[in-house]
């Protein structure tokens, strides 16, 4: 057990934290929320700034254009990013912790070449197409269907819940290529281009009154069979490395974030005087205890990452995340109900960014599996109990 | 860094459980719970065995007969313990190493105060550890009775394996009684509270296998208990809070300087929480199973009702780290994060 | 809604307020609690003292032998009883509220004769004879079998969970008379006389160390056929209207004697000094909501049942009386809990009463059918959810 | 003792449902939720009809033009409205009823505080009832801003069909724009309470009917969401936080006396769980079509946060609570159940 750095993760330390100084006061200020194109901008110029400073793709293997950066120096990078303030991967999200890694990892050297370099010089977006009206936590009965027509799928179908489809260049889409093979199989992983013809967003309101989200439609959209990743039928298996990765160090950065707002929270109930309720500060007192231990089992968890990498391995994070990911978000709406009480009646107007925040925690026991399910998977996957009817 | 346990850590873990499998095998707690008498005193056999082990001496330097090891070591030593549910004043004993002749041995056995309240073993110790001033002092005492000094009177232990005195007083500092030693009092409170906190989590850790197991086994309604979802997500946070707990005490264990008393507040926080609501759901996952004597898992629920009262309520530990919060606060810089969109807002129109 | 009372009930607690006060100081101390056939007595003196005074069988149907008072005097009874510090049912319950309504309610004139005026006059005490090791929650796999033999069954098996049985009388039993019938057939309802040869008890120990309950072992037990009441294979009916019994009215009293202790801890909270924390007593505070509410409940449900009683239903509670049951187990779990908070460290003494209670609370949520199931149960039967697999 | 509502009171609540459903239905929800310039002033048509069914005077005698009804069926209607989440200062509109002219008719909308904080629908009412000395005052006010007496600034409502302002500070007592009108302030913020703990009752056994609505329909995994027993127990707690809160609700409406307040308190306190708690379990119970604008949920989860913050927080109605307690003690005879083990137990042994 050892949580000291090693010479090398100092100095890399302190060459990102330099750049940070340097380079986030010359960054140009957030665009507004509901302007995408500005935000697309926004984040593919940082990301552009990552990648011209050797920072893009820190995590990926040489052979997709990475650093091949060590788990613990990824997660140096995500901590140090966020304390500094430097803006949030945003638009870049799919293409470099979903659809990116799975390229690296099962795409061809042609498909990597065509399309992972473009992501680490943000000039290219991927939006994810998993999900659907009708297959929500049961991901794997998805209905879009792809028909194979010569050197082409022809796709129709809807998903939903897809950020950034406005702004993207491409989608990477699950597609039912055998509809008569059980619900895994069956599956293929597909690039789609959004601006095929056929392809239609529109924007789904979320109950905090952003739209985030939207629904894509696909009328009969032509995407070449070379677009598929992985073999066809496959694709179930080649998800399940992206969403892996959905499950792991994604969300470290907002651990780091969480335990800030804490401390401002803290500062706040001072300032206001409901610091001298004990009821109040007893809950924040508790949830630092929550969020310290977070972060300490996202350490931990890096740490299983990288012994698993160095022993060959894929560094992808296992069943382990579900503990994480099930009290994380249960924590992170706790911290903003926290907040509310902290707030008293000005919680109430959503011009506070914590009562939007508290809006939009509500999301977090549901999207990338429920509550429900990560319990499920915990049940069933590491404590081994027999599967539930 | 490296959070996993080095290939020496797994093996120390290794050869203490083994230890406790060979000496203090179920049947054994078992048939202390059942002594007739009330809870016994520490068996001086296993006792000394311990001692030979180096569970007592361990963090005392090789020149002094220890093995030269640190907290997280001896965190490892103490959640095997809270997992066999070992009885006996195991920490006060490990924080009187050096301090009282025979205790790093195993030789004799310490208890320890840091306030007026309930103390183990109190009757069968040669030594108490007092905790309440700046500098710890050592009060001698003879078997067989609770000392005058401390105003205690027994107590019918909720804890069966556990004797228990409830102490009114500690003797005021200028008593002749108690000798002042070389140690800093709030220092071995820390520790006392992080390995207190590991003993939590070795409970916390077994109830969930108790759980489990229970739930493969048992079958209602034609299929195993833990086929229902109700059943399987009670199992599944209990693994959560066990695991939330471990990332906590092993954390601790390592940190130093001024942010480890946080972080020792939250380790205690979480692995009383870890082993209490754990013994509560694998009760209810026992159904009336677990409401029996025969069953072990009230033993770990008393036993975790007994430690989350020693060294650091909860309370206080949440007083602690929101205080911690609150410094860190003052701390903060203004960037883009730190404003508070109070402030923002405050500023605007105000009809008025 | 109407929460007042009428004249003749209002005469009715007063007329009962004035019998307590005479008799309740004349009563012998209470016998220490591992003396069983102490205890025996003692409840049965209390019993007799009811018959006499005319309070026997309160609100069983005069045909039974009962007075025939409403739900509403029979809650004004148990509330009077309670405030009083009258003795608990304690060896009785089974017979006054199981087995006796059983009988009532679905024995022949010459059972109803034979076994309800000694339970009425405290002459003879029934246990219960329904769980059993294998079938916990689910009754219904009950195993003890009877075969019929002539004019007897004979009986085989082991019940589990039997209050009472060392200084039992009678045991209400149910038994499989139809290994090949689907599990909610083939089970009659027996009167076992507990000095039959073959009858073994043993008593099982909690965890609170106390040995309220005991293991019944049946080994080729010769009961006579006319023992059985209601038709042979049609128990599980029978034993319905006995449990609906357990889940209704008979935790009211508890409630009122909940408020008391609650009461006492705010007493004691305020002697001890830890009154002063704002987060037990606001915690104390929201338990008086609940107990409060909890009470109203049981108002509520006794109306209904009166309603019942008068429209021609039987006054049984419906499962609505699972919602109050769910509730109050888990309520009265937490008021011990916060017993321990305002003792303190004295809450380690196993001397305390409110220790006491706080380990025996812990069968709350398990007995008459854990809390899992109730939510089975409220899902299912009241809200209509489909049945769960 | 009878309970259970009256044939009368069943009537006058259908009749209330009937309304609702023709003049505030579902769709009109929705498109007061969709308003583009944010929440809009309460619907005057639909006002004067509450008005004409005697939503405002039902507690007025028959001779000032009421009904000449008490809470327990006011208490009705508001959990009515709260079932329809019907939006509009109502509360306090009814409790100006007989003190400001044309409240009781529904001509005029009147919104109340009773300390700064959020006032709802400031901007469009006539009058503001002051609740914060001992006897009620009347603010008269133009409608079209918010009046300058209250130093209040419009908030960006986190409940798109409620307009809030953040009132700063009350107009102090010797004020010439406040009239203090005949009614006790104590009182009208006891019923304020009780009201809008029947608002939050209604909307709780919405929120359960919605959640068994969407377990019953929708399907995952080749079956109805609500035959998983994950699924099947939030539903059930639901049910029995709004049980619970109803018989809590109803009780106070009919509690007279010094102990009404404590049971007022425990109906806001148990109202307010249920209405938040069950929304939050709702939502959760819709999966991602729960975190959509267009399912309803949101809007009950939003007004149960407006509504728990209004007229009684839940850290006043325990203290309340708590001080009853403490009350009822101080009044406890000694009797056999009085009697506290402590005692007992300090008298016994103690070694000094």
């Amino acid at each position: 057990m050892d949580l000291t750095f090693t010479k090398e993760e100092e100095d890399f330390r302190d060459r990102l934290r330099t750049w940070l100084q340097d380079t986030l006061p010359r960054l140009p200020p957030e665009p507004p929320a509901d302007d995408w194109p500005a935000r697309r901008a926004h984040d593919c110029a940082w990301q552009r700034a990552l990648h011209d400073a050797g920072y893009a793709g820190l995590h990926w293997p040489a052979h997709a254009g990475g650093q091949g950066a060590t788990p613990t120096e990824y997660l140096i990078f995500i901590e140090e990013t966020e304390r500094a303030g430097a803006p949030y991967v945003g638009a870049n999200f799919v293409g470099l912790l979903h659809a990116g890694p799975t390229i690296a990892a099962e795409g061809t050297a042609a498909q990597r070449a065509r399309w992972l370099p473009p992501i680490l010089r943000g000039d290219e977006i991927w939006c994810q197409g998993f999900s659907e009206p009708e297959a929500g936590s049961d991901l794997a009965s998805l209905r879009t269907r792809a028909v194979r027509d010569g050197d082409s799928y022809i796709v129709t179908g809807s998903k939903i819940w897809t950020s950034h489809a406005e702004v993207a260049d491409w989608c990477e889409l699950l597609v039912r290529t055998d509809p008569s093979a059980p619900r895994h199989r069956g599956i293929s992983w597909l690039a789609l281009p959004m601006n095929a013809p056929g392809v239609t967003v529109r924007p789904l309101r979320t109950l905090a009154g952003t739209t985030e989200f939207a629904e894509v439609f696909l009328d009969e959209v032509r995407v070449p069979v070379t677009y598929r990743v992985g073999l066809e039928n496959d694709g179930w298996r080649v998800t399940m490395v992206t969403l892996s990765y959905e499950r792991g160090t994604a969300f470290a950065g907002e651990v780091v974030a969480c335990r800030r707002t804490l401390t401002s929270l803290a500062r706040t109930a001072r300032a206001n005087g409901r610091w001298d309720d004990p009821v109040l500060r007893r809950r924040l007192g508790r949830l630092h205890a929550e969020f310290t231990a977070l972060w300490r089992l996202v350490q931990w968890n890096t740490c299983e990452a990288a012994h698993a990498a160095r022993t060959g391995g894929d560094g992808a994070p296992g069943a382990g995340a579900s503990v994480f990911k099930l009290r994380y978000s249960q924590a992170r709406q706790e911290l903003y109900e926290a907040a509310a009480e902290v707030l008293g009646p000005e919680s109430l107007d959503t011009r506070h960014e914590w009562t939007a925040q508290r809006l939009s925690s509500l999301s977090y026991t549901i999207a990338a599996g429920t509550s429900q399910i990560q319990r499920n998977i915990i049940a069933e996957r590491i404590l081994g109990l027999p599967r539930g009817r | 860094m490296d959070f996993r346990l080095t290939d020496d850590q797994r093996a120390l873990r290794a050869g203490m459980r083994g230890l406790l499998a060979a000496r203090y095998p179920r049947e054994r707690l078992r048939s202390l719970a059942d002594s007739p008498g009330g809870p016994p005193a520490p068996d001086r056999g296993l006792w000394q065995a311990l001692g030979e082990a180096g569970f007592f001496a361990l963090r005392l330097t090789e020149q002094d007969g220890g093995a030269g090891l640190g907290l997280p070591e001896a965190v490892l030593l103490f959640e095997e313990a809270g997992r066999a549910l070992l009885p006996g004043p195991l920490v006060a004993t490990h924080l009187a190493a050096g301090l009282v002749p025979g205790a790093a041995e195993g030789a004799c056995t310490v208890t320890a105060l840091d306030r007026p309240g309930p103390a183990e073993h109190l009757a069968s110790a040669e030594a108490v550890l007092l905790l309440d001033g700046r500098a710890a002092r050592v009060l001698r005492v003879s078997p067989g009775g609770a000392p005058r000094a401390l105003r205690a009177r027994p107590a019918r232990s909720v804890d069966s394996t556990t004797p228990l005195h409830l102490v009114r007083q500690l003797p005021r500092p200028p008593d002749g009684s108690a000798t002042t030693v070389p140690a800093d009092a709030s220092r071995l409170c820390r520790e006392a509270a992080l390995l207190t906190a590991a003993q939590q989590l070795g409970s916390a850790f077994r109830t969930v296998e108790l759980a489990v197991s229970y739930a493969r086994n048992r079958s209602q309604f034609g299929r195993p208990v833990g086929a229902f979802q109700a059943v399987q997500h009670l199992c599944a946070e209990m693994l959560v809070r066990a695991e939330l707990a471990r990332a906590a005490v092993y954390a601790a264990s390592l940190a130093t300087g001024p942010e480890g008393a946080a972080e020792i507040a939250a380790a205690k926080l979480l692995a009383d929480s870890a082993a209490v609501r754990n013994a509560r759901d694998c009760l209810q996952v026992h159904g009336g199973q677990g409401f029996t004597w025969e069953a072990d898992v009230h033993l770990h629920l008393k036993r975790g009702w007994l430690r989350e009262g020693q060294w650091q309520s909860a309370a206080e530990s949440e007083e602690l780290l929101a205080n911690t919060l609150l410094h860190e606060a003052s701390h903060l810089p203004d960037g883009p994060h730190a404003s508070d969109a109070t402030d923002v807002l405050d500023a605007e129109n105000v009809t008025a």
